[in-house]
């Protein structure tokens, strides 16, 4: 059965690593937060300017002074620190960040990620987002497997304007676990219950099927 | 010391000129000079350039000069959540220039300290780099980016004092102390402004030297744009 | 929060070899790692490519390597004050390359902050922006710089926490912030180490995500250059 | 009479402005601190890391960690701030300095300033010379006319190595005050009781006179 979104924050908290620094975009990937596992300690970033990210305040703590990129009210923990945007993209381009996840409108089996415009239509803005995806060592994309209108999010290329070039290593969606290699998409895990052949239906770049792939393990 | 006190936000304002160029700090909401902003909107100019991480959203922030449209051009990284702004772009009322956000950072700070240009990975083979000189170092994709020029940069500081240092609070710092200095005139609006000496030199994120008009902002209104609380 | 406290100095240099290029803060002898240079002295270390705006005086910092005959090449903007360091460049021991000090504190920055080249007007038309492409901005010269590249820095800071954020005093700060994550390791020494959550996350100077390793400094004798008193 | 250093200072502090940001190099130009002229504000930055910079410590309350950029024990003045290396050359390079006042081992006609290096026999290094000449808007050379083997050093053409080309508007020395114009040096003012003869003996490169050059006032 296909993952709700919980269940693939859930999915790529376990790609988290002891004394990893993240950043976690908008969307899906804030919810990664919720599940890291016991014992390893990871520090949020978020690139407006704060590292220790905390939870949601509880109600009347919040502060205007204090929101996330997504805008939302946030808390910091002990040992969190502020700072201005060029000191926060210096960590990024300076790979001091380990691990950014981040949403896609699409990602091509090279490993391109288009998630910032859609000409003539929709024109949100790239944020952060081209400088975490041409910076970071480790990206990890986490969206649904198709979009509203059942159309694959995976594909030989991408048609929108990209966001950036070769840079996803992994994508974690509803379906599928799925590195980029040389040659497209290997598939490495499948959600519980879904076929491989549901896979393959909902992408349309090209899909590598070595050996048997398990299910994804929470 | 030098002192950089005005005494109201007309005054500190002085000079502003239609087709100028504007730097805006604040994130989203977030540390935006709401002072200038209102005052902005008061006046009788139009066709500005704004450079500002965000425009605001419908009815506040710059979204409130984009309501008027004073705004010809905006230079910004994210417009989401702006339904007039989306409105006045894709009917081409308004030039919109889409920059990555640590790049437009960087041309700020690129600006304040002197910098003319600088490399940066971002954008590298997307439609941010046509028209841009790219190189490679060490292996890797790059593009030149020049520093922003502009004629007032408009910040928002938490406390402040006489001699133009200040001190920003939580993710409010965002892109204000990079504006500052970064344009011809840099204004100062600040929650607390003390006489000189009454901040500690140590913990200044911006030397007053930065600064050329500091004033009290007489309302704050601080909109927070997504209240999240935690789940009980 | 991460934790990068280690206990003891030699703990915190583990991993340094032989021809390895090192950053180290300070300004004269202001604000230098004297802990980690003072074991530095100790180890069987040499041809060392060093990285610092001064090479310390004959019997201090940086000139204790020096005498040790320790540094194959120094990277500096001035080295006045040191016989030993004079001698070591005029009969060709030591390798020397001078670098205005805005370069190089830029150089520190753009490593920090993965900004590959940028340019500067310092050095134009001098023998510093020989063999180095130049470029005109809006009619004026300018020099490219590229970012250094170092396998560790060393710095000192005033306060820090267990976490690696780092509190500088005074022009102790000078070159020590831009160093923090601008090598493969970061270690920081402080005179006063802190549990987590004891600085104001406000007036962090730098983020504990650019230290690698943090210690106490057993030692400070923070001697003067120049006692320099009013007169009366 | 030839002015001594103080004298130098003295006649230079005439040249502050009301509202100006200055840094002040090793040697005389430490000087002209003590000199401001009454009813004057002025900011003196210190290029390793401190605006505000104030007067030499009382004994006893001198500081390790507070220094000027000559590593001589200093005080802050109330609105100071300390900043890292970064920030203080970006305040140079930024303009946001507006008056330098540095010696110089050699000026030439063309307003070009050696002061770093004498090839195989002396090599101090620049520090932030370099940048401070390629920067700031206005730049005074602070010297004695003559080096101590009584040459010249207003040259036609410097012969040791560059710190800056071109950049010097300025030269106050221990004979006269003299601007760098198209043609050459323009002498503009002569020190006390101080002939013409005297400075254009003095003078290596090309003097310019025009009119009557009145003596210093201070």
């Amino acid at each position: 059965m296909a993952l709700d979104k919980n269940g693939i924050a859930k999915r790529i908290a376990k790609e988290l690593q002891d004394g990893c620094y993240v950043n976690l975009g908008i969307g899906i990937p804030t919810l990664v937060a919720n599940y890291v596992p016991q014992g390893i300690k990871v520090e949020f970033q978020s690139e407006n300017g704060i590292l220790g990210m905390g939870p949601f305040p509880e109600k009347g703590e919040e502060d205007a002074d204090l929101i996330n990129a997504g805008k939302q009210t946030i808390t910091s923990l002990p040992g969190a620190s502020f700072f201005d945007s060029a000191m926060s993209f210096g960590m990024i381009r300076g790979r001091h960040v380990d691990l950014t996840v981040l949403g896609a409108m699409e990602v091509s089996e090279k490993g391109d990620i288009a998630n910032w415009k859609i000409p003539g239509k929709l024109v949100k803005g790239m944020g952060g987002a081209m400088d975490l995806v041409a910076s970071a060592e480790n990206i990890i994309v986490a969206m649904m497997h198709t979009n509203r209108s059942g159309v694959s999010k995976l594909l030989d290329k991408c048609s929108l304007p990209l966001t950036g070039l070769g840079c996803v290593k992994r994508i974690i969606t509803d379906l599928a676990v799925i590195d980029i290699i040389k040659d497209g998409f290997l598939l490495v895990e499948r959600a519980p219950n879904v076929s491989i052949e549901e896979i393959q239906n909902a992408t349309k770049g090209k899909l590598i099927i070595q050996n048997k792939v398990p299910e994804m393990e929470f | 010391m030098i002192n950089k006190k005005v005494n109201s936000v007309s005054q500190a304002l002085e000079g502003v000129q239609d087709g100028m160029t504007f730097m805006l700090g604040g994130f989203g909401l977030c540390g935006i000079p709401e002072n200038a902003i209102e005052k902005l909107v008061s006046l009788d100019i139009s066709e500005l350039i704004c450079i500002s991480n965000n425009a605001g959203i419908d009815d506040f922030g710059l979204g409130k000069l984009l309501q008027n449209k004073q705004i010809k051009k905006m230079i910004a990284s994210y417009v989401g959540e702006n339904a007039e702004f989306e409105r006045q772009m894709l009917s081409g009322e308004l030039e919109v220039e889409l920059t990555p956000q640590g790049t437009l950072a960087e041309k700020c700070r690129a600006a304040q300290t002197g910098i003319p240009a600088f490399f940066t990975p971002a954008g590298y083979g997307t439609e941010v780099a046509e028209g841009k000189e790219t190189r490679v170092f060490n292996g890797k994709n790059y593009v030149m980016e020049e520093a922003y020029q502009a004629d007032f940069a408009f910040v928002k500081a938490w406390k402040g004092d006489e001699a133009g240092n200040l001190i920003f609070k939580g993710t409010a710092r965002n892109f204000n102390p990079l504006m500052c200095g970064a344009a011809t005139i840099t204004v100062a609006e600040v929650e607390e402004l003390l006489p000189i000496g009454g901040l500690d030199p140590n913990q200044i994120h911006i030397p007053g030297i930065l600064v050329d008009r500091i004033f009290r902002g007489n309302l704050y209104e601080k909109r927070i744009e997504q209240l999240t609380l935690k789940k009980i």
